[in-house]
């Protein structure tokens, strides 16, 4: 056994750079906590490297297979015997490969912010959230049992809660955050439930013994059924309700487009390429009960993929915004690799999804933070998001160009660029399940390219717009990340996912289907050339089209109303027919019956003072009386 | 010298005596009526005291000297209380007990 | 019918009249004047229980003692010939009322009780009997209570003039009578 | 007379004697140390109270018309301290021109209720119950009309006395048919000739509505307040603790003794007047503003609170019972001594002018928040314990929804007495009672109130010993 | 003397210290001072019961004292600790440490506040280490009178309805708990022998089950009044609301705890066989308390209203954790109870403190002040995020134990039941991010609070007293929960024993 104690340290070292950041980031130099956030994320970057390197190619694999190592573990909350909360870190090739991409791109991220928050109020508080991001997102992917995921998972929320929130004085920053926070809280709490559910069935949060296929937690619990499901069903769909929440897949997307009122490079960390992609990592991770003792819930999970992908490609077409088009581009691809996930199969070449998933997920980390990253530097040159402000950017902005023309290839599909290799493979594997998904799926790479292109050629081409200053090209702080990115992207391909990552562990064969691929290319070269035709000049095509299709395109201008639909929950439903209710309630009611009291004692007390009218005879009367009364009480009544 | 009337005879004329008082006390407006009336309800009790330990209890003189006392102690009351009313009035230049109060409630 | 029934009808007959006129009497000193004869007749009741001491006490004390006090206090505080409101109709309405359930209550009652007269001989009240059982501190000897009934009608003198006594000078004078 | 007897009867002789000195003091003495008679009274009433703590044989006098045992002699005892500070409670009042000249008569008639009320609790004899019954009631009404000048005074005299003496003429039909059926007035051979019948019963009730009226049982309590509001402020505390107290020892005894036969139906009556007792004096006390009056009430509702100690026919209900009249003198002599202060100072009596008073006088308001405390049975003061036992005793028979009515009540109750504590500690006033020390007897006597209070309920010894004194009543 | 009783003695102490001090201002250190040493106690105390626990001291209660007092009535004056009064003794401490550091700027009639607020301190201290019912509620009335004074007269806004409304619902309460413990008293020898308060001698006996229908009800409603149970829980929005910092501290920190104590050591504890058979009615109450506090707290605009909901919400949990006869639910119950006291503890100290500089409370009427008071705002925002349950600070753990162990209750109702509360924390979320947002976030809206300072010292004193211990339950929280753990384990073997599911 390899001595991996050690990453331990890669979660708790930007924890402590946090705490440090948090507590005394005020007192020091902007610079120096800039650095201090960045160095620290450098060691642990080189240290997941190591472990990388460790534990592919130095581990010992029984039966071929790699191994899951709990490399580190200490008990954090005893519920019972059984059932107790560890804090640890649990190596497996996902958790590997989630520890190579977190690092690589948050490191990216923080050089790249150096140059882009330079100057900004908070600029320490800024590094310090970031710090904490890292820290809870590594957390949660090395997380030994489902509820520290769960815990990682809140805190990943208030990190995200607090980045989207940065500029503090912006309301819409404000509500953005809000926002984000309380949808996913909402989805949380679907995934509390389902572990409060599997806990209840399994009577354990460990993953190792949770996801064994020939242990005792996959067998039991499928046997029980509630409303035609069983209750494992039941608790993985509760689950997979977090997924949803996390990775902003339908209903729950909303929060994610919003999200983009945070700085430019948390959306390229937090809402790309890291956190996001969660809800497919938890998945990933529950896999083999998800497939034994609940295929239905994993067919849940396919068709939510599916959904979400097309509806938010259709969105992304339509919107100006470009951080808010690589946001639903970000759906869009977080589907896809939902969908890889819930047609996969367990085992060998039947897992090809899985392995294809975790491809994408991969890939889609480095070119979405690229593309991300990129756009922070557009923004940063022209000072706006809309690209109706923008045109003709080639010429100023070089290296960003190239880099972000990379991205977008990369996305699109195009050979030999990595989101090639892993969106044939995710094809590849939808073709042997479902048809109707991979039709899908196949629109909806059509769509990628197209709006990605749209917004390529509308920047870099198009119009040419003038500039109230003329647009520099970002430091180099900023052009060095993107550079290392865009290499990742492109490279990133040759990775031997099906050796490394698998749902069993065990690496299988598989390669290009041309059947598949070539369809594919063309595919995505259609988009790209519907763009060149729509985007590349200044045409009237768009605004025809968007009259042509008034209402639909309306209706994805609008996001099919969704923000509206959720501002009538909250406001109308939740706000005015259940809080108001309740706060009316309790002053009138419940108080009001308390105040009754009192006034009735009082008024009771009033108008029995007659009483005591100040009238010795009265007072006889009321004696006598009273003795008389109880006599016949107490002789004829009541004896 | 009482054959011939039963116990109750006289108890029922004490009754009657009795509530007399009561309904005087309750009904009259003059504090020395209704002193009055206490000294019949007074009254009445005596004869009931009597008539009990003359007819059943005659070997003992509990009853007598029950109603001795009481007239006794009805005197010093009777004192007490006329000294009070006259006090009143003085004070309230009546003696009707209806205006006899200032306070109340 | 007996010499004692008839005796005893007709003071029974006066007690009860004129209990009830001392009560409903719209002239005072006519209402202490048969409260005077309720005294007597009731005194004479107590002749026919063979308790002349008693009767002779109610005849000094009450009749002879209280009735007067009350009488001199009329004299002070009311004019002779004042007539009295009759009681508020509603008033004596209730209080008749209370006092009929009381007395059919109490008579029923009474009349309900088998009284069961004791198989020991009558003792001859003389008045030997009674100054020896109020001297004697044995039992049924009343010594205590003559004791402390003297306490009670020193305190009641004190008491009276405790309430009359000036003290000290008069915040207000008082509006009509000058007593003492 | 031997010694022996001398000691048996020591408190009514040495009373006797003291009313006597009183007595010969005011004949012999010159007009202008008239005002002496009231420290000699003092004196007397404080050596009486000593001397009531010297152990007594126990026993019966005069063929059982006197009956003594320890637990009777304490009641006494309690009652001569509470009487003692009432008497030096009402010094100040006493110095006032109006009253200076009648203070040895004042003095004398309350020493003459005290023996009245002594013979009551020794009382073996219903003859000997109803002397003591009227000796305590008879110079009360004329010191309730003390204040000559006042018509108030004169009012609360007449409606004592009145209303006395019907409660006694109906309490005397009472005892008659009482007589009637068993033949005896002593206690000892009532209680065995007590058999449960309809006149029996007749006679009880009418028997206790005197008692009633005396401790001021709904719906025999309406002189009260009238009689409260009028009264000198130290007859009025003299009413509210001593009076009661006495005739709340004295029906005990007498329930305990006399009629244990009949124990359900008393346990029935009290359950009854308790509840109406408490309920009523709580709702009338609620819109007081006259704080005599207010306290008047507050007193009602408080004899419904003794009353529970009454409903177990046993010695704990007994000792509770004493228990707490003992706290209750202290408290509620700490309120009225502090009331009697103020209206001696300015002649406020009202709870407006009350407004701001810690302000001004913090300690006058803090004893008068100890007691009012203590009164509604807030720890750490006393009341808590009394009530508690109170209640204990009721919930020993099984009466739990007496005691739940019993503690409700104590809510309404708390809310009258912080209304108080409101008006001294929070209300603001532009017109606060000036500042003003308390002459030495006034402090003196508050003093002892306030260690009272805090004292009786945490150094158990004193409930134990009650207690344990009461195995014998 | 033993160490218990000088938790009583302490302060009465300190009491005595500042009515003998000349100088107003020495009130304030005397306070502190003693306060800090009954802090250190608790300090001592905790480490004393955890090093007698490590040597394998294993009786179920430690430091027992007991010293008879009314004997007649077998009244003792009992002390004792187990891991739960000792958890809840050092939240105590912790809450009115740092009320003392809340209200240093008290000035009206310095000495009487001081005084009252030990006073009532004690009080809960008393209650916290009594085992014997009758102490235990001689405490409890100790700790509500001094509620009134404070709130009458050191409190704001319709301050005497609202004191009032607080004493006699309390003493309302107190009314029930009376007559159930008098019943439980006399029914805690049903075989004979010597009546008791003691509440370990009454566990080991079965209190009849007629005796039991009626007294858990009682005493569980009694003690539920004070942890604002539904529909018993209006004394607490407008009691809190007036209140002066400190007290509202205190009040929301440590009285309500009384509530959620008491329920368990007298109602759960003694009659656990009555618990079985009418828990679901008190569940169905503390539910609607769980959900209906939090749904009550989003359209509030005063922010201790805000709060006073959020308590019914949080302390609804710890009765309705209680009810759920479990390990792991109750030891949730506690730890949520010493959780809530500190967090809530920390929103009044910090509404009191906002409230000094802005002199209002409405949220409306407030804004951006991240950028004008940050120190007070990010650790509003902390006590935020610790309310609504962040892994991390002591809410989560609470909440989280409570959920999974009311979870395995074997009845389905319960489990869904627990669900329904669960989902308080998302309602939670919500009301506290509103807050944030309106009073904290987004530009400042009033140009007279450019001008305000941050905190002081001693308000930082107070504030980062409470942060520290919130952080360090939810950061380690295995400690706390074993202590309590393996105190409630004979206590539930008990109750399972006698009451097999």
């Amino acid at each position: 056994m390899i001595n991996l104690g050690y990453t331990i340290w890669i979660p708790l070292l930007p924890f402590l750079m946090f705490l440090l950041l948090g507590l005394a980031g005020h007192k020091l130099k902007h610079k120096l906590s800039g650095l201090l956030g960045t160095g620290g994320l450098a060691i642990i970057t080189v240290l997941s490297y190591i472990t990388a390197y460790k534990y592919f190619f130095t581990s010992e694999k029984i039966d071929g297979a790699y191994q899951k190592i709990t490399a580190f573990n200490i008990t954090w909350l005893q519920f019972t015997d059984k059932l107790h909360i560890d804090l640890g870190v649990l190596l497996d090739p996902i958790s590997v490969m989630m520890l190579i991409v977190i690092t690589t791109v948050s490191f990216m991220v923080h050089i790249y912010s150096l140059g882009y928050m330079k100057g900004e109020k908070g600029f320490e508080r800024y590094f310090a959230f970031l710090s904490l991001f890292s820290f809870s997102m590594l957390g949660l992917v090395l997380a030994t049992n489902i509820f520290q995921m769960y815990i990682f998972w809140e805190l990943v929320g208030v990190s995200s809660y607090l980045l989207i929130g940065f500029y503090y004085q912006k309301p819409s920053a404000v509500s953005a955050s809000k926002k984000a926070f309380i949808v996913t809280r909402f989805a949380d709490l679907g995934f509390l439930i389902g572990i409060l559910l599997l806990s209840f069935n399994t009577k354990t949060f460990d993953f190792i013994t949770l996801t064994d296929p020939t242990g005792t937690a996959i067998a039991q619990g499928s046997g029980i059924v509630f409303m035609g499901l069983s209750v494992m069903t039941w608790s993985m769909i509760f689950v997979f309700m977090g997924g949803i929440g996390k990775s902003a897949m339908f209903p729950f997307h909303i929060w994610l487009p919003d999200a983009m009122e945070g700085p430019t490079p948390v959306s390229a960390l937090i809402h790309a390429a890291t956190m996001v992609v969660a809800g497919v990592y938890l998945i990933a991770r529950m896999f083999p009960i998800y497939t034994f003792s609940a295929p239905v819930a994993l067919e849940v999970v396919a068709y939510v993929g599916a959904f979400s992908s097309l509806f938010a490609a259709i969105i992304a077409c339509t919107q100006t915004d470009i951080k808010r088009v690589l946001a639903y581009s970000t759906i869009s691809q977080i589907g896809y690799m939902l969908l890889a996930l819930g047609v996969s199969g367990y085992g060998g070449y039947e897992g090809l999804g899985y392995m294809a998933s975790m491809f994408h997920l991969f890939a889609h980390a480095m070119f979405k933070a690229l593309l991300f990253l990129g756009a922070g530097a557009i923004i940063h040159a022209v000072h706006s998001n809309y690209m109706t402000d923008m045109g003709g950017l080639r010429k100023y902005l070089p290296v960003t160009h190239m880099t972000f023309l990379i991205a977008c290839l990369t996305i699109a599909g195009i050979p030999p660029l990595s989101g090639f290799f892993s969106k044939d493979e995710i094809l590849a594997a939808a073709l042997h399940s479902n048809k109707l998904l991979f039709a899908v799926e196949y629109a909806v790479a059509g769509l990628t390219a197209f709006y990605m292109f749209r917004i390529y050629f509308s920047i870099f081409w198009g119009k040419e717009t003038q500039y109230h200053e003329t647009p520099h090209e970002a430091p180099p702080t900023m052009t060095i990340p993107l550079i290392v990115l865009a290499i990742g992207s492109a490279l990133s391909g040759l990775i031997p996912f099906n050796e490394l990552v698998t749902s069993d562990g065990k690496a299988f064969e598989s390669e290009i289907e041309l059947l598949v691929a070539i369809p594919s290319v063309l595919i995505g070269l259609l988009g790209i050339g519907i763009a060149y035709v729509m985007y590349r000049k200044e045409t009237t095509i768009p605004e025809k089209l968007a009259a042509t299709f008034k209402y639909s395109y309306k209706w994805a201008y609008n996001k099919f109303y969704m923000d509206e639909l959720y501002l009538f929950v909250t406001k109308k439903i939740i706000f005015k027919h259940i809080s108001e209710p309740v706060a009316w309630f309790d002053r009138h009611i419940v108080d009001g019956t308390m105040n009754a009291i009192a006034y009735v004692t009082q008024s009771v007390s009033f108008r029995i003072r007659g009483l005591q009218s100040g009238q010795l005879q009265k007072y006889a009367y009321v004696f006598f009386t009273g003795a008389i009364l109880l006599a016949i009480l107490f002789i004829y009544l009541w004896k | 010298m009482n054959a011939g009337i039963p116990i109750q005879y006289f108890l029922i004329l004490a009754a009657i005596m009795f509530f007399t008082g009561i309904y005087g006390f309750l009904t009259r407006r003059n504090l020395i009526t209704i002193l009055m009336s206490v000294e019949l309800i007074l009254n009445s009790v005596n004869i009931n005291f009597l008539a009990f330990n003359r007819y059943l209890y005659p070997h003992k003189l509990d009853g007598m000297f029950f109603s001795l006392f009481i007239i006794a102690v009805a005197a010093a009351e009777a004192a007490v209380a006329i000294s009070i009313i006259i006090n009143i009035y003085r004070r309230f230049t009546t003696i009707n007990v209806e205006d006899v109060d200032e306070m109340k409630y | 019918m007996i010499a004692n029934q008839i005796m005893f009808f007709l003071l029974s007959a006066m007690i009860i009249v004129f209990s009830i006129l001392t009560v409903i009497s719209r002239k005072i000193l006519r209402a202490a004047i048969y409260l005077l004869f309720v005294l007597v007749s009731t005194s004479g009741l107590y002749f026919m229980l063979n308790y002349q001491f008693l009767a002779a006490v109610q005849l000094t004390v009450y009749a002879g003692g209280i009735v007067v006090l009350i009488i001199f206090s009329i004299l002070l505080t009311s004019h002779i010939s004042q007539r009295f409101e009759p009681a508020g109709l509603k008033k004596s309405m209730f209080s008749a009322i209370a006092a009929l359930t009381g007395a059919i209550l109490s008579i029923v009652t009474i009349l309900d009780y088998k009284f069961e007269a004791t198989a020991i001989a009558a003792k001859e009240v003389d008045m030997r009997l009674i100054g020896k059982s109020l001297l004697s501190v044995d039992y049924d000897g009343y010594v205590l209570p003559f004791e402390v009934i003297s306490v009670l009608l020193l305190a009641a003198m004190v008491a009276a003039i405790a309430i009359a006594k000036k003290s000290g000078p008069a915040k207000t004078q008082s509006p009509t009578l000058k007593q003492e | 007379m031997s010694l022996g007897t001398f000691l048996e009867l020591r408190q009514e002789l040495l009373l006797i004697a003291a009313a006597l000195l009183v007595l010969i003091a005011e004949i012999f003495s010159d007009a202008d140390k008239k005002r002496n008679t009231g420290l000699l009274s003092i004196i007397l009433l404080g050596i009486v109270t000593i001397a009531g703590f010297f152990p007594a044989p126990s026993g019966q006098l005069f063929g059982g018309m006197y009956l003594t045992t320890n637990v009777r002699l304490l009641m006494k005892n309690i009652l001569n301290i509470g009487a003692l500070l009432v008497f030096i409670q009402s010094v100040t009042w006493l110095k006032k021109e109006e009253h200076c000249e009648k203070a040895s008569e004042y003095f004398l008639l309350l020493i003459s209720t005290l023996i009245g009320m002594d013979f009551m609790i020794s009382a073996g004899h219903f003859i000997m119950f109803y002397i003591g019954l009227e000796l305590a009631t008879i110079p009360i009404a004329a010191l309730a009309a003390f204040d000559r000048y006042k018509n108030k005074s004169a009012e609360a005299g007449i409606k004592l006395i009145l209303s006395s003496s019907l409660s006694s003429g109906i309490l005397l039909y009472g005892l008659s048919l009482i007589y009637g059926t068993t033949g005896s007035l002593y206690f000892s051979e009532i209680s065995a000739l007590f058999a449960n019948n309809n006149i029996q019963i007749l006679g009880f009730i009418f028997f206790f509505t005197g008692m009633a009226f005396k401790i001021s049982i709904v719906p025999f309590h309406l002189w009260t307040a009238d009689v409260y509001e009028g009264s000198p402020v130290n007859i009025t505390s003299y009413l509210s603790v001593i009076s009661k107290g006495a005739a709340i020892f004295t029906l005990i005894i007498i329930l305990f003794t006399v009629f244990p036969v009949i124990i359900g139906t008393w346990q029935k009556t009290i359950y009854v007047t308790s509840v109406l007792t408490m309920t009523i004096g709580n709702l009338f006390a609620i819109r007081q503003q006259n704080l005599k009056r207010f306290l008047a009430f507050s007193s009602i509702s408080q004899a419904g609170y003794i009353l529970l100690g009454f409903m177990s026919g046993n010695q704990m209900g007994m000792a509770a019972v004493i228990y707490y009249v003992l706290i209750y003198i202290f408290s509620n002599l700490g309120a009225f001594g502090v009331v009697t202060a103020i209206s001696n100072a300015t002649g406020k009596e009202n709870m407006d002018d009350y407004n701001g008073l810690y302000h001004t006088n913090p300690k006058l308001s803090l004893i008068m928040m100890l007691s009012l405390f203590s009164l509604a049975g807030i720890p750490p003061v006393a009341g808590f314990f009394g009530k508690f036992f109170l209640f204990t005793v009721a919930a020993q028979q099984g009466y739990y929804l007496l005691v739940l009515i019993a503690v409700l009540n104590t809510i309404i109750a708390l809310y009258y007495y912080l209304l108080v504590v409101k008006a001294m500690f929070i209300n603001k006033s532009e017109t606060p009672v000036e500042y003003f020390r308390s002459d030495f007897p006034t402090r003196f006597a508050l003093g002892i109130c306030i260690a009272g209070i805090v004292v009786t309920g945490f150094a158990s010894i004193i409930f134990e010993v009650i207690r344990n004194l009461s195995f014998v009543i | 003397m033993d160490i218990l009783t000088q938790f009583v003695v302490i302060p009465l102490l300190t009491i005595t210290g500042i009515i003998l001090v000349k100088d107003t201002r020495q009130v304030k250190m005397v306070s502190a001072i003693g306060m800090g040493l009954q802090l250190i106690m608790a300090g001592i105390l905790l480490f004393l019961y955890v090093s007698a626990r490590r040597a394998g001291n294993s009786a179920e209660m430690l430091f027992v004292k007991d010293i008879v007092w009314f004997k007649s009535l077998n009244i003792h004056y009992t002390v004792g600790v187990d891991g739960i009064s000792v958890a809840m003794i050092c939240l105590t401490s912790l809450v009115v440490f740092a009320g003392i550091f809340a209200s240093w700027e008290v000035d009206f009639l310095r000495k009487e506040f001081f005084v009252s607020l030990i006073l009532l301190a004690t009080g809960v201290f008393g209650f916290f280490i009594s085992i014997d019912l009758f102490t235990m509620f001689l405490f409890y009335e100790l700790a509500v009178i001094p509620m009134y004074l404070l709130i009458g007269i050191w409190g704001s806004g319709p301050k005497e309805y609202a004191a009032m409304k607080l004493t006699l619902m309390l003493m309302g309460a107190s009314a029930l708990i009376l007559v159930g413990i008098l019943g439980i008293y006399f029914n805690s020898a049903p075989a004979g022998g010597q009546l008791t308060f003691n509440i370990l001698d009454i566990s080991k006996v079965k209190i009849p089950m007629s005796a039991q229908y009626l007294f858990f009800p009682l005493t569980f409603v009694g003690f539920g009044v004070l942890g604002a149970l539904f529909p018993f829980h209006t004394w607490s929005p407008d009691g809190h609301s007036s209140a002066p910092t400190a007290v509202s501290m205190l009040h929301a920190g440590v009285l309500m705890k009384l509530g959620g104590y008491g329920a368990f050591r007298v109602a759960i504890f003694l009659m656990p066989e009555a618990v079985k058979e009418l828990s679901w009615i008190f569940i169905i109450l503390t539910s609607v308390s769980v959900i209906y506090g939090a749904f009550g707290a989003i359209v509030q605009k005063d922010l201790k209203y805000i709060n006073a909901y959020s308590s019914v919400s949080h302390c609804g949990l710890v009765l309705f954790a209680i009810l759920m006869l479990n390990q792991t639910a109750m030891t949730g119950a506690i730890i949520q109870m010493i959780s809530h006291g500190l967090m809530t503890a920390l929103f009044f100290a910090l509404i009191g403190m906002i409230y000094g500089r802005t002199h209002t409370r409405m949220i409306n009427e407030m804004g951006g002040l991240m950028k004008v008071i940050p120190f007070l705002s990010v650790c509003y925002v902390i006590a935020g995020l610790a309310s609504l349950g962040l892994p991390g600070f002591s809410g989560f753990v609470a909440e989280m134990t409570i959920f999974v162990g009311a979870f395995q209750h074997p009845e389905i109702f319960y489990r869904v039941v627990t669900v329904i509360a669960a989902s308080s924390i998302v309602i939670t979320a919500v009301y506290i991010l509103r807050v944030v947002a309106i009073l904290l976030l987004g530009p400042a809206t009033n140009e007279h609070f450019d001008h305000f300072t941050d905190a002081k010292w001693f308000e930082k004193v107070s504030v980062i007293t409470l942060i520290c211990f919130i952080a360090l339950i939810g950061l380690a929280p295995f400690w706390l929960s074993s202590m309590i753990g393996s105190s409630l384990q004979p206590i539930m073997n008990k109750i399972l024993a006698l009451n097999p599911f």
